[in-house]
């Protein structure tokens, strides 16, 4: 590792390298990986659902089955899949973005996947051992506590561990932007994924917290006898919902607004010009951001908060219509007397916004609360909830994977492979979920594993399950393009869209495990636009002359951390009924503590790269 | 990572000066202790000599954000510069923390 | 720049805790997880205070039977000394005085083990009165805000434990003056969350 | 081929509007053909915000499809740099205001509905004969319908006067559920930890319809069987509601003619009495539903045909038909045997029998 020799390594050593590593970029792949992973399962898991639901009474999959179908179908694809594919692409490109040789804790950034994987492989080990999770991916509390076997206690203590993992990625990021970026790099000239990312984090970081006690406290009442949703022994399960919800909203934009900063990237680029209204773009991010958490209780209309509290909670939520409008223009006025380039990725953005600008007005809606006591629950929340969410952030996953594959992979995707998958999920997505409004208005519930014939409720149905199994269609095509591309093999170069107009675009591809040998000084908004616009043959300026560089070690102590956890969580979910249970607890979380002391101990001052080996390093290290 | 700071030894009187600053400066977290100390016996003196509730209640919580203040300022140094970031944050979780405890006063049983 | 240099007062940074760029990450990254941590604990309090006094029908317990100010009052005086002299640790830590700096962080350690004791005491009386975390919602919610409290008072003071003899042979440098710095506030925080608990916990529950 | 593609957009235009047209559901069950003054005036609310909504995104697409189709690269020329604007104010201050107007336009009527549908008053009036209140308990996965005015309790089939207010208490015995009528007005959430206070009301008689009846659902998860927890809503007028009332207090004294009901009857007092009443009057159980009115419901368990074969195969094994319900199979109550097919006539002819209509 400390040799800059891009020496062919074996199978295992490869293995090795990935489970030490604490390279951003490496990271950035174990997420892309894991993410996809976890996303085809959980797309699988939609599938089920939508053949369930192609015709009436249809008995495909029983009542208990649907459930848990459904219940992972929510928790994987919001935890599992879309949270870690966006850290993928935040690893992968922020810290390139604004300058910097890694992120601030390039350990804790390890620790951060490793306790997610693990997390979400407990989550899904559910299924082999005696059933998963199903009251939701909410899991109201009344439901959750009933709920018999170990379904529940998987949910809970898999988000757990997971989560502890995005909150100390969350303030990683927090910290990278704050300290790490390049001279001249100030925070009105950062990227807008940069900024998205900053202020995702800072949700993540005060989202996380409540999720986390809600989730001690449903582990305590399930597993250690407390009482704290246990109505009879004075417990309150609208606690329970509320702690989700002071989550769950935040956690809705955590989502979205990464994705909002990759499209703004996507746009600028293949627009060919300066984002319109830079600094409202960053405004109205931080204004989301903010109002993010004052809105939680729209979810908790129906629950009979009373008048007053509904009708602030309504008001209060309308107003994020502003902010996400001035986004919208202002994509719409970059595009305006721009020199649009209808790449895959721009494809992917052009849909974005006629989708996401349905599925937000109909958050709208939703937000006036005597409306929503008809909405809630039915299945035009599930239409809202996927335009957004389909329409928003895995659109924008898709035309990330498409814009940055060079970056991360030196290859391009398939453009014509692209452009068809493209079509199959778009079209998909809009058949599978445009008439499930309808279904909602037409007195569908959601989370039904079945529906009365005549009833009115058939055809929109079966167009709905057509729809999904485009969408199918359209995944198996990027899987398939992937392929095609790795066998290929063909090197893809740097900038190699030709107007990349941001920091990431000016290193060097494969970029070195250093990223840059001198840090660029920033001399504006879009700094690498700005250099190619003087003609700066060297590609940057540089803020200091070349010299050694300090690099952190590779470390397995992130991963004996998670599975430490990973370990434990299964003495406290089984030591109420076996003896070894709590000796697996107490020593899985030992295991856990003694890797921690050992970090702790052990100093690790990092190596340096001497200047005189960075002089003649031309590649990276594929 | 890599820019640390280069170190110069400070001169002897820039050693001096830093020295009698930082005395100073510890002299005034004394005072700031000796006001906490002084909250502290205030409020459980109003508590025990039984003052009606609704007036004592705001009283003592607002004698623990001043407590709470001090402890920022002073003993976590949020009056050196520099500690910008922290504040924002901080007043950020606070604000946070305050919506939620609100709510759970409030709407949590309603109705009752 | 070497962690290991060896450093005399006049060498030594006026901010050693965030003179090298680990030690400002850290400093920054540390403040964000207390913003975290407030958080946190306030969700721990809104539950408390939704649930406090609340029990299965019957219960004989509440806020204003249980309480006995004198032992919190003393607690409480123990905590906040013991962050004032984890100031003067740090006062002498800026000054580049070891030997000053481990007796301070030795008595916040002492001052925290009384607390912690006392705490204990408290826990073991309540339990033994038949109030334990299993009987209410009351129970649970009042063990989990002041249990999850002395967590982080046992947490802080194994990390300073830990401090003290890992460093006590090779004294103060780079490296882990930034690790003294944080242990220090993550022991003001500590006591800052005391605060609360005290006033809403304590008195509130007996006024 | 241009015309070729202005016929298919036309084709187009025309299905989605069919189909649009036909999306308005069953009369019985749907939100958009609203038989109550609350479900008039959400549906009012739906028509203004979908109007406002639908001008947003108009307006949206038209800016869209017009820098779409202005500004191709491959129109504008490959080598062009565009000019770097860095944005505008006026642009920004007329997409911030219009936004909040439109939003102000929604807020009002929301804000005051929000008041307007949760005035229950009226039900906390000592001496409130002519308030007709429901207590609704929601359990796993059945719904009991108690009257504390008239002293009554039924299930599954709620029913309700028309032309005034119906106000509901509602509450749940053991997990959350959500009580909803779509085509009444919109949900209430039966909680475990508190009760919920509500009113809906009803403007049609229910008997024009499809089957006589509005769809019920719940709409919060609450189990396997969520999707199977339908009830069903009867609204009558003022002098069939309070004859069904008078009918329903009558059911305490009813006798049984038949000797196979004869029959039923006993057995059913040996193994099910213990949990289902068969009289409507007094209070609620909570236990199991109350079958008072057993042979005049629509459904049997709120989802399966009202016949006797579907009875049988209920009482044979409700765990087939509603996974996760707590009533027990026959082996359980019946002295450990399953019922024989003679036992099964004879419990269905019986509980078909309890009948208060004509
Ligand atoms: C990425 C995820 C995402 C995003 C971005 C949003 C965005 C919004 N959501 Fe959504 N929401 C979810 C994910 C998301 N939501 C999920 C998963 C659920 C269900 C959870 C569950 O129960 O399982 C949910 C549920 C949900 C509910 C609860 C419904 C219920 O259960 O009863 C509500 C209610 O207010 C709501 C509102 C909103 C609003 C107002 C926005 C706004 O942010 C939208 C703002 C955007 C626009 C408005 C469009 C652009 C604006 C303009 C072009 C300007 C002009 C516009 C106007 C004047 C209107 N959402
Ligand atoms: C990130 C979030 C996310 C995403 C991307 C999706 C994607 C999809 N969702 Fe999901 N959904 C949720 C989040 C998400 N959903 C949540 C939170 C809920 C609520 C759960 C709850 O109520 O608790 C929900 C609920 C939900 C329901 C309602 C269930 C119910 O209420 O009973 C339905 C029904 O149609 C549905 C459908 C779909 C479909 C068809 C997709 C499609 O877009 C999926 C497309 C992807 C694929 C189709 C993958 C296909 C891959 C393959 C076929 C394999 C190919 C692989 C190789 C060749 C190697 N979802
Ligand atoms: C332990 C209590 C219990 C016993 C004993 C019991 N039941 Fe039930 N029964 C229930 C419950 C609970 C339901 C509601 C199930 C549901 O819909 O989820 C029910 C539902 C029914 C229904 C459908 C009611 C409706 O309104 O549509 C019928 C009919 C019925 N039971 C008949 C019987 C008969 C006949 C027996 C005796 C042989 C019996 N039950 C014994 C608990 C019981
Ligand atoms: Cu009851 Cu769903
Ligand atoms: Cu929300």
């Amino acid at each position: 590792m400390s040799s800059l020799a891009t020496e062919k390594k074996g199978f295992g050593a490869m293995i090795w390298e990935y489970l030490t590593t604490v390279d951003h970029k490496k990271i950035a792949h174990l997420y892309l990986v894991a993410g996809t992973m976890f996303f085809v399962i959980g797309g699988i898991e939609a599938m089920l659902i939508r053949i369930q639901l192609a015709k009436p009474d249809n008995d495909f999959l029983s009542a208990g089955l649907y459930n848990e179908i459904m219940t992972m179908h929510g928790t994987t694809m919001i935890f599992l899949a879309a949270m870690p594919l966006l850290f993928a692409f935040m690893n992968a490109v922020v810290p390139l973005q604004i300058g910097a040789r890694d992120v601030a804790f390039p350990f804790l950034n390890s620790l951060g996947f490793w306790l997610f994987l693990l997390g979400g492989i407990f989550l899904n080990l559910s299924w082999f051992m005696g059933g998963a999770p199903d009251a939701g991916w909410t899991s109201y509390a009344s439901l959750s506590l009933l709920s018999p076997g170990h379904g529940i206690d998987f949910y809970a203590l898999g988000l757990q561990i997971s989560g502890a993992g995005t909150l100390i990625s969350g303030i990683n990021f927090l910290v990278t932007i704050i300290n790490m970026r390049a001279p001249g790099m100030t925070y009105m000239r950062m990227p807008l994924f940069t900024w998205t990312t900053f202020v995702a984090s800072a949700l993540i970081l005060f989202a996380f917290p409540p999720l986390t006690i809600g989730l001690f406290f449903m582990i305590f009442d399930r597993m250690f006898e407390s009482n704290f949703f246990v109505h009879t022994m004075g417990g309150n399960t609208i606690i329970w919902e509320h702690l989700f919800w002071i989550f769950g909203h935040p956690e809705v934009y955590i989502l979205v607004l990464p994705a909002f900063g990759l499209f703004s990237e996507i746009f600028a680029t293949f627009c060919r010009k300066r984002l319109f209204g830079y600094s409202s773009m960053v405004f109205a991010t931080i204004l989301i951001g903010f109002l993010g958490f004052m809105v939680w209780a729209h979810h908790m209309f129906t629950t009979g908060l009373g008048p007053t509290a509904n009708a602030i909670f309504s008001v209060a939520t309308m107003a994020i219509a502003v902010p996400t409008g001035m986004k919208i223009f202002n994509w719409l006025m970059t595009m305006w007397g721009g020199s649009i380039r209808i790449t895959t990725p721009m494809l992917y953005a052009l849909g974005f916004i006629p989708s996401f600008v349905a599925g937000g007005v109909t958050g709208i809606m939703q937000a006036s609360a005597p409306l929503d006591y008809q909405l809630h629950d039915s299945y035009f929340i599930v239409a809202h909830f996927h335009y957004v969410i389909v329409g928003g952030v895995v659109l924008a996953l898709f035309a990330s994977a498409h814009y940055y594959w060079p970056i991360m992979f030196n290859q391009m995707l398939n453009e014509t492979l692209g452009k068809i998958t493209f079509w199959f999920f778009f079209i998909g997505f809009h058949l599978t979920f445009f008439f499930q409004h309808f279904l909602g208005l037409m007195g569908m519930p959601r989370r039904i594993f079945t529906f009365l014939p005549n009833q009115g409720l058939d055809f929109f149905n079966l167009l709905s399950t057509i729809g999904a199994f485009m969408m199918a269609i359209g995944v198996t095509l990027l899987v398939i393009n992937v392929i095609i591309t790795a066998i290929k093999g063909e090197k893809a170069g740097q900038d190699p869209w030709g107007d990349g107009r941001t920091l990431e675009w000016a290193v060097p591809v494969p970029t070195p495990f250093y990223n840059f040998k001198q840090t660029p000084l920033v001399r504006g908004l879009d700094p690498y636009w700005i250099e190619k616009m003087e003609g700066n043959k060297e590609g940057m300026v540089y803020a200091e002359p070349l010299s050694d560089i300090h690099m952190p070690n590779n470390s397995i102590l992130p991963f004996i951390i998670s599975l430490g956890l990973f370990i434990s969580a299964f003495g406290a979910m089984y030591h109420q009924e076996t003896t070894w249970g709590l000796y697996v607890l107490i020593g899985g979380i030992g295991l856990s503590v003694l890797a921690m002391i050992i970090r702790s101990l052990k100093d690790d001052h990092g190596y340096h790269i001497h200047k005189e080996d960075l002089m003649d390093d031309k590649g990276g290290n594929v | 990572m890599s820019e640390e700071t280069t170190l110069t030894p400070r001169t002897e009187k820039e050693f001096e000066y830093d020295r009698k600053r930082a005395a100073r400066g510890m002299r005034k977290q004394v005072a700031a202790f000796a006001m906490m100390i002084l909250f502290t016996f205030v409020a459980f003196a109003a508590v025990q000599a039984g003052f009606p509730a609704n007036f004592i209640g705001p009283v003592i919580l607002l004698l623990a954000g001043v407590q709470v203040a001090l402890q920022f300022y002073f003993f976590m140094h949020w009056d050196e510069k520099g500690s910008g970031t922290a504040q924002f944050f901080m007043y950020s979780a606070i604000l946070v923390a305050f919506t939620m405890v609100l709510t759970f006063v409030t709407i949590i049983w309603w109705g009752e | 720049m070497d962690y290991n240099t060896k450093h005399t007062p006049h060498t030594w940074p006026k901010h050693p805790e965030t003179a090298s760029m680990e030690g400002k990450n850290k400093v920054t990254g540390f403040w964000l997880f207390l913003g975290g941590e407030t958080v946190l604990f306030a969700t721990l309090f809104a539950t408390y205070l939704a649930l406090k006094d609340r029990g299965p029908s019957g219960m004989k317990f509440s806020t204003h039977e249980l309480f006995e100010l004198p032992l919190a009052f003393i607690m409480t005086m123990l905590l906040l000394t013991s962050s004032l002299t984890s100031v003067y640790a740090m006062y002498h830590m800026k000054n580049f005085n070891f030997k000053a700096m481990q007796a301070w962080i030795s008595v916040t350690v002492l001052l925290g083990l009384g607390f912690l004791g006392l705490e204990i005491y408290e826990f073991v009386e309540y339990v033994h009165k038949g109030f334990g975390f299993r009987q209410s919602a009351f129970g649970s919610s009042f063990f989990t805000l002041v249990g999850t409290h002395g967590v982080h008072v046992i947490i802080g003071l194994v990390w300073f434990i830990l401090l003290m003899l890992r460093n006590a042979k090779r004294g103060l440098n780079l490296y882990n003056a930034p690790k003294y710095y944080l242990a220090a506030l993550y022991w003001h925080f500590i006591d800052v969350v005391w605060v609360f608990i005290f006033t809403v916990v304590y008195l509130m529950g007996v006024m | 081929m241009m015309k070729g593609l202005k016929k298919w957009r036309v084709l187009a235009l025309v299905t989605v509007l069919s189909v649009l047209l036909s999306a308005c559901g069953e009369k019985d069950l749907s939100a958009l053909s609203p038989a109550g003054q609350v479900g008039k005036d959400q549906h009012n609310l739906l028509l203004l915000s979908t109007g406002i909504m639908t001008l947003v995104i108009i307006v949206v697409v038209i800016i869209y499809v017009l820098a779409i189709m202005k500004f191709r690269r491959k129109k504008i020329g490959e080598d062009v740099i565009p000019k770097q604007v860095e944005g505008s104010m006026t642009l920004e201050v007329i997409w911030t205001v219009i936004p909040i107007i439109l939003l102000l336009v929604l807020a009002v009527p929301t804000v005051y509905l929000t008041y307007k549908f949760a005035d229950t008053k009226a039900m906390e009036v000592k001496k409130a004969d002519n308030v007709v209140t429901v207590n609704v308990t929601a359990k796993l996965y059945w719904w009991e319908f108690e009257y504390p005015n008239q002293k009554i309790v039924t299930s599954q089939e709620l029913v309700v006067p028309t032309g005034q207010k119906v106000y509901f208490k509602l509450k749940a015995g053991d997990v959350k559920h959500s009580f909803w009528v779509p085509s009444i007005g919109g949900k209430m959430d039966t909680n475990v930890d508190n009760v919920n206070k509500f009113y809906l009301e009803f403007d049609q008689e229910s008997k024009d319809l499809k089957d006589g009846v509005f769809y019920g659902k719940c709409a919060e998860l609450c189990g396997p069987s969520h999707a199977l927890m339908d009830f069903k809503v009867k609204s009558v007028s003022q002098t069939e509601f309070d004859s069904w009332v008078k009918n329903m207090q009558a059911t305490a004294k009813r006798t049984t003619s038949g000797s196979l009901e004869q029959q039923g009857e006993d057995i059913f007092k040996q193994s099910c009495i213990s949990c289902h009443a068969t009289s409507g009057s007094g209070t609620g159980t909570g236990i199991a539903p109350n079958l008072a009115t057993f042979g005049d419901r629509n459904r049997i368990a709120g989802v399966l045909d009202h016949d006797e074969e579907n009875l049988k195969n209920w009482i044979k094994n409700p765990q087939k038909y509603k996974p996760g319900n707590t009533m027990p199979k026959p082996e359980k109550i019946n002295k450990g045997k399953e019922f024989t097919d003679e036992e099964l006539s004879a419990l269905s002819a019986y509980l078909m029998s309890l009948k208060i209509e004509n």
